[in-house]
């Protein structure tokens, strides 16, 4: 049998996807106990049971000063920051994307911009950025839209432009005006390649969002992050990143499954 | 500038300036803001050089700075500020750290980590003097200062310059020397609090205010007994570490305990001499900016004396609200 | 009664490519147009100039008098050659489609009662292309002959002035087949539309037709085939017979 | 005429796409005006004049300490790490998209892990960069790499999947193996999107090299542009910034130009 | 002559629509076999079946008395209803493939000498179907007929062993349907290939065909049409006429 028409069923494929995470723990396991036996006082690579303890502090004992449970604030905060940030990128993008895939004078007027903006770092621009929207919220929130929005309108655009020229004329021809094109045309054949951009633009934006509380925050996972790593307290750091990609990995998820759920004629393109 | 009720002060992690956020935690902000009328907000700037620009840029009315940066960043950038707190200088909270070396001599022709153009910088350069070298002796790679003790784990990075609390964590690392530090040139590396010259001039309760609370606070932190602990405990706290090492960092960071003590070192000859020497090196490195023509462009007034360019004054050192304190008429 | 298309003089060019080349014609509002003509002639290209998809590289098309506009509108129906519905939507809601347009300028939606008057006139429609059985169900999962009727039904639903086919019966059977020839029959009678349908199928073309176009080249050279175009080698005007029966196109 | 079938010309385009950019430079110009009308002295927004004569000496005037003439030297460096990270990225993105793609084995052995790395922020596991790979020019690509490959990975993957089945199947009656599967029907269909998807990864890819250059570097436009933020010297940040965007533009539109020149038949698609 | 297909029992549902059900048949080496069928009959899924595209959901096919792996390879070649030609190569190297496929199994490409050779065969396969000229052309710029033809020579440059069909002549004009007609039952005879094919002109199944089998529901529930699949209700064998000539197909 050819090798691409081996399909591993379910449990095999769940399986499969597990080993080379597995072997990572254990490779790093395996790291950590050759340095403590080295050093026993080593920084860089803690033990797990020194990141579960320093996790049960975080998890469960209140921060005296504040009252707060700090990991489950820290992700709140961060939480709300980066759905805000996604929320508002999400719909831009919606509204744009179509506008500039589908009609060609927006794209003419705008494209251009989109693709300069899309191409400035935002990082550089942080100073600015920190000027015009404070050092509240509102700074945060505007990195992760000026990191993934104009990526997120990019990709919206260019596939609303692929649809099919004789998909348009046809509905043209069914008396379709240019905002009944963009209605039920266009959108509801773009709406899963904006969940797609979405899951895309997860990781940058916990990028941007990491970045914005390490500069200007008192709260938040980054901010955690950046404020520990002056002590390099990687039993912090580590449990810290795997929680990251875990709640990043079930936002995917559940934007993966929305797309199956709420698109299944999509299902085979 | 207009008479205003509400200010925003920024503040970051550093041994020297943590009683500000716990005053604030610990309602003393409070109770000297209402006693004069105002409001004072006290903001976390997680980067240091964040919280210096946003100052500069005027997002801020006040910020926590060392000397030098508070002449190279707000003040040649134009904007007149007032260092109205006189808190504290380094006494060993710097200090420049090398592997596989003898002494300080070692580091000629090597790579040394460290903020560029910060207060490491002037202390590296300090440091060669001691040892008869020249900054172009060495070639500086510039290297955030929240990164830092991770790079010196790397084996390729063999000298650097920090401070604290990272300094006493790369002290750990096996093999690393401390090869000079602050307390060699006590009184050279001030940490402030600045606030804009104009605000201040409008508004002079901020001043009242800012001096109030941070004596107060002071006068709790060093008391040996359990409320004192406690405070302490709560500022390492604050500073994302424990009382020990809290402790051992403000073993090495001189406080001006009492108000008088910091108007007489601020007035005190030498204290122009050192900043005259702060202000010639970042000259020297080109921290004025392109405009400058002269060490001499931006004025520096202290008690008694002008630094400078009189016309020009940019950097004031104002002991008035510091002096209010140690008489008692706050 | 006046012609409602006119080409005068039109050619149709791909890069150095001719396609179609002077082709000058009249069609009759009313008219029932077939055309034959060999795979490449440049069927499918003609029907995309009426359509207004293109516009020609030379001469001008004419619709009542005046020159076309190169932009298709709700007047002119078409079934593409390759079966073109709306992916995401099911049969039902496929054929609806140009009734909503039409119904709901701003929502793009039918509501209530005239959702409901819609709906039964949609299925009347299926029902007419034997799709009526297999409304909720979404193209992908359609044969290619379902989704060629699922085309013609939405295509009929709007009753379009000028209707546009392109081989659109190619994948259907015999019995099929004549049930939509009966269908298109019967519509372009009591709407007095004007069809125009390419078709392979000689037979199907003359029964259908009241005018038989045959599209070719009139010269070839072998070595450099593309520098000859395709025009309307015969034009054979027929007495179109009252209805549709039996194995006509067979 | 519909709004949707409006096609500006070629010359009209470009005057439209020009306009919104000439807006955005003289709004900047006016804010600045303004703001140096107040205070002489304002360095948030330097006038054009303040830019060009900073730009002037880091462009023309050697630097007296080494020697170098700062923008160009900035420039060359910062070029060859990102496109050294690039050409990398590209070139595992090709091999292990197509990999991941065409072969359900390997999607379900390493899918899962190709998901969580690029869910991770790269910017949080920067100490463990450092450990394991120093702090010279490895580091720096290797940021880029982190960043920007399982991106590009996923993306790519996610095209080859979408292949008609119909295509694949013909392929294989035709005698193709997995192996010519892979090399003469995948690989060649997957190229323009792998274009794309590096044209999508330029501006992450600044990113990841301006952060990079931010912690650790002694040249490079992010190094100098995160110094002089010390002093909140935006005249020489802003024209830092449109360089790299004109930079960026500049690969970007080499890249577009590619594509259209080496796939004609993907044109319409 | 012992089957060379072999169909038990077998049953073809999706979710709990049944497209196919107990289909028993034989197919021997060598015949041409024509399917007939209406719409959505499930012609197509049957292809599928035989392609090793899909698995039965109940009963099996035997290869060669052996149960048949669920995959396709080089030994069953395949025209589909919506042509499937690689659209990243232009006609020619469309057509070279299969010879690539087989002559080069590291590089996938020929070189040289070997290519030439390839190339000659390539360009009388193509001038088969008329598209000589047009060797340089990509899928996309091409007319419906001319991909289905592209089609045709590429499934036949390899010479498989079982060649199936759906619809492949739909598209095309009458003169090059004979033209194909003849090229297919030459090939058939020459290499003696096992031929099934889908067609709804059933002049065509009976002209080319030496079986001719009919696909329909044997039982039709009009209020659940679904749940009835259907199967191969007629199974007509005929004597083959040695050549076919003139209008047999039409
Ligand atoms: N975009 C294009 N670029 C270049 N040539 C094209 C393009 N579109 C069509 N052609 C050419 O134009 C000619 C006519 O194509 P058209 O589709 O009109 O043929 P047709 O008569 O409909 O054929 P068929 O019966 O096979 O559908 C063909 O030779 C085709 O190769
Ligand atoms: N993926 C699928 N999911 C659900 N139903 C399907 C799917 N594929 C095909 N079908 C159904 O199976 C039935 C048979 O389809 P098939 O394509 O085999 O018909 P056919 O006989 O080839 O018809 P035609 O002559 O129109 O091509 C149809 O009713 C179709 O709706
Ligand atoms: N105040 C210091 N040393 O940063
Ligand atoms: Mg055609
Ligand atoms: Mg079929």
């Amino acid at each position: 049998m050819r090798l691409v028409n081996i399909r591993p069923g379910r449990a095999t494929s769940l399986v499969l996807g597990i080993l080379p995470v597995a072997a990572l723990v254990f490779v790093y396991v395996l790291a950590s106990a050759s340095r403590h036996a080295i050093n026993p006082g080593d920084r860089i690579l803690p033990t797990p049971a020194a990141m579960v303890s320093a996790m049960h502090t975080l998890m469960f004992v209140p921060d005296p000063m504040t009252g707060r449970l700090t990991l489950w604030a820290d992700t709140l905060a961060s939480l709300q920051r980066l759905c805000l940030g996604l929320a508002i990128s999400t719909l831009s993008a919606l509204i744009v994307g179509l506008a500039l895939g589908l009609v060609p004078l927006v794209r003419a007027l705008f494209g251009p911009l989109v693709t300069i903006i899309a191409l400035i770092p935002p990082i550089a621009l942080l100073p600015i950025l920190f000027i015009m929207f404070g050092l509240g919220e509102t700074a945060k929130v505007m990195l992760i839209i000026i990191g993934i929005l104009p990526v997120m309108i990019r990709d919206v655009a260019a596939h609303v432009e692929t649809l099919p020229t004789e998909q348009m004329l046809k509905a043209q021809t069914l008396g379709a005006s240019s905002w009944q094109l963009a209605i039920r045309v266009a959108l509801p054949q773009m709406m899963p390649r904006l969940i797609h951009a979405l899951r895309l633009a997860l990781g940058p934006a916990w990028v941007f969002l990491i970045s914005a509380e390490a500069i200007a925050a008192d709260i938040g996972l980054g901010y955690r992050i950046f404020l520990v790593r002056r002590y390099l307290a990687m039993d912090i750091i580590l449990p810290y990143v795997a929680w990251i990609a875990l709640l990043a990995i079930a936002l995917d998820w559940l934007l993966r499954l929305a797309n199956r759920r709420l698109f299944p004629w999509a299902g085979s393109s | 500038a207009a008479q205003r009720t509400e200010f925003n002060i920024g503040w970051s992690i550093y041994a020297g300036w943590m009683p500000w956020p716990y005053a604030q935690q610990a309602g003393i902000v409070k109770k000297w803001a209402d006693k004069y009328g105002i409001k004072i907000n006290f903001v976390q700037v997680n980067d240091y050089v964040e919280s210096v620009n946003q100052y500069t840029a005027g997002k801020l009315d006040g910020v926590t700075v060392t000397n030098m940066d508070a002449l190279t960043i707000p003040a040649a950038g134009g904007k007149d500020s007032s260092a109205i707190v006189l808190g504290d200088y380094s006494d060993g909270n710097d200090g420049i750290m090398l592997k596989n070396a003898g002494s300080l001599a070692d580091i000629k022709g090597r790579n040394v980590n460290l903020v560029e153009f910060s207060v490491s910088h002037y202390l590296l350069a300090r440091g060669l003097e001691s040892v008869n070298l020249k900054l172009a002796d060495v070639k500086t790679v510039n290297t955030a200062d929240a990164d830092i003790v991770g790079a010196f784990t790397s084996p390729d990075v063999t000298a650097a310059v920090a401070w604290n609390p990272q300094l006493s964590e790369m002290k750990k690392q096996p093999g690393a020397l401390l090869a000079f530090d602050s307390s060699k040139i006590p009184g050279e590396i001030l940490d402030l609090m600045v606030v804009d010259s104009a605000t201040l001039k409008a508004n002079p309760a901020l001043g009242k205010a800012l001096a109030g609370i941070w004596y107060e606070t002071l006068s709790l932190m060093q008391r040996d007994d359990a409320q004192g602990k406690a405070a302490r405990t709560a500022m390492a706290k604050l500073a994302g570490t424990t009382l020990d090492t809290f402790d051992a960092q403000l073993a090495t960071t001189h406080l001006y305990q009492k108000p008088a003590a910091a108007v007489a070192a601020m007035s005190a000859p030498e204290f122009a001499t050192r900043m005259k020497r702060v202000r010639d090196f970042s000259y020297s490195q080109g921290l004025f900016g392109p405009g400058a023509t002269s060490a001499d462009a931006i004025g520096i007034a202290m008690p008694g004396t002008t630094l400078g360019n009189a016309a020009n004054v940019k950097l004031r050192f104002d002991p008035t609200f510091m002096q209010l304190a140690a008489d008692g008429k706050l | 009664m006046t012609a409602l298309l006119s080409f005068r003089n039109v050619w149709v060019e791909y890069g150095d490519k001719i396609v179609l080349e002077r082709v000058g014609l009249d069609i009759d509002a009313g008219s029932f147009v077939s055309i034959v003509g060999p795979s490449g002639a440049g069927k499918s290209s003609f029907l995309r100039l009426v359509l207004g998809q293109e516009a020609p590289s030379r001469g001008e098309v004419l619709l009542d008098g005046q020159p076309m506009r190169a932009e298709c509108g709700p007047d002119r129906g078409i079934v593409f050659q390759r079966y073109s519905v709306l992916p995401h939507l099911d049969a039902r809601r496929n054929v609806l489609f140009g009734l909503e347009c039409a119904g709901a300028r701003v929502t793009g939606r039918l509501f209530g009662a005239a959702r409901r008057r819609a709906l039964e006139e949609v299925d009347a429609m299926l029902d007419a292309v034997g799709l009526l059985s297999a409304g909720g169900t979404y193209p992908a999962q359609m044969s290619g002959g379902m989704q060629q009727r699922l085309a013609i039904a939405q295509a009929l639903i709007t009753r379009p002035r000028i209707l546009l086919l392109d081989e659109p019966f190619g994948a259907l059977d015999p019995g099929i087949r004549k049930d939509m020839h009966a269908l298109i029959t019967r519509l372009w009678r009591e709407y007095s539309l004007t069809v125009i349908m390419v078709t392979h199928d000689i037979g199907e073309a003359f029964a259908l037709g009241t005018r038989v176009l045959t599209f070719d080249k009139r010269r070839h050279d072998p070595h450099a085939p593309h520098r000859y175009g395709a025009t309307a080698t015969y034009d054979i005007a027929l007495e179109r017979k009252t209805e549709v029966q039996g194995s006509d196109a067979e």
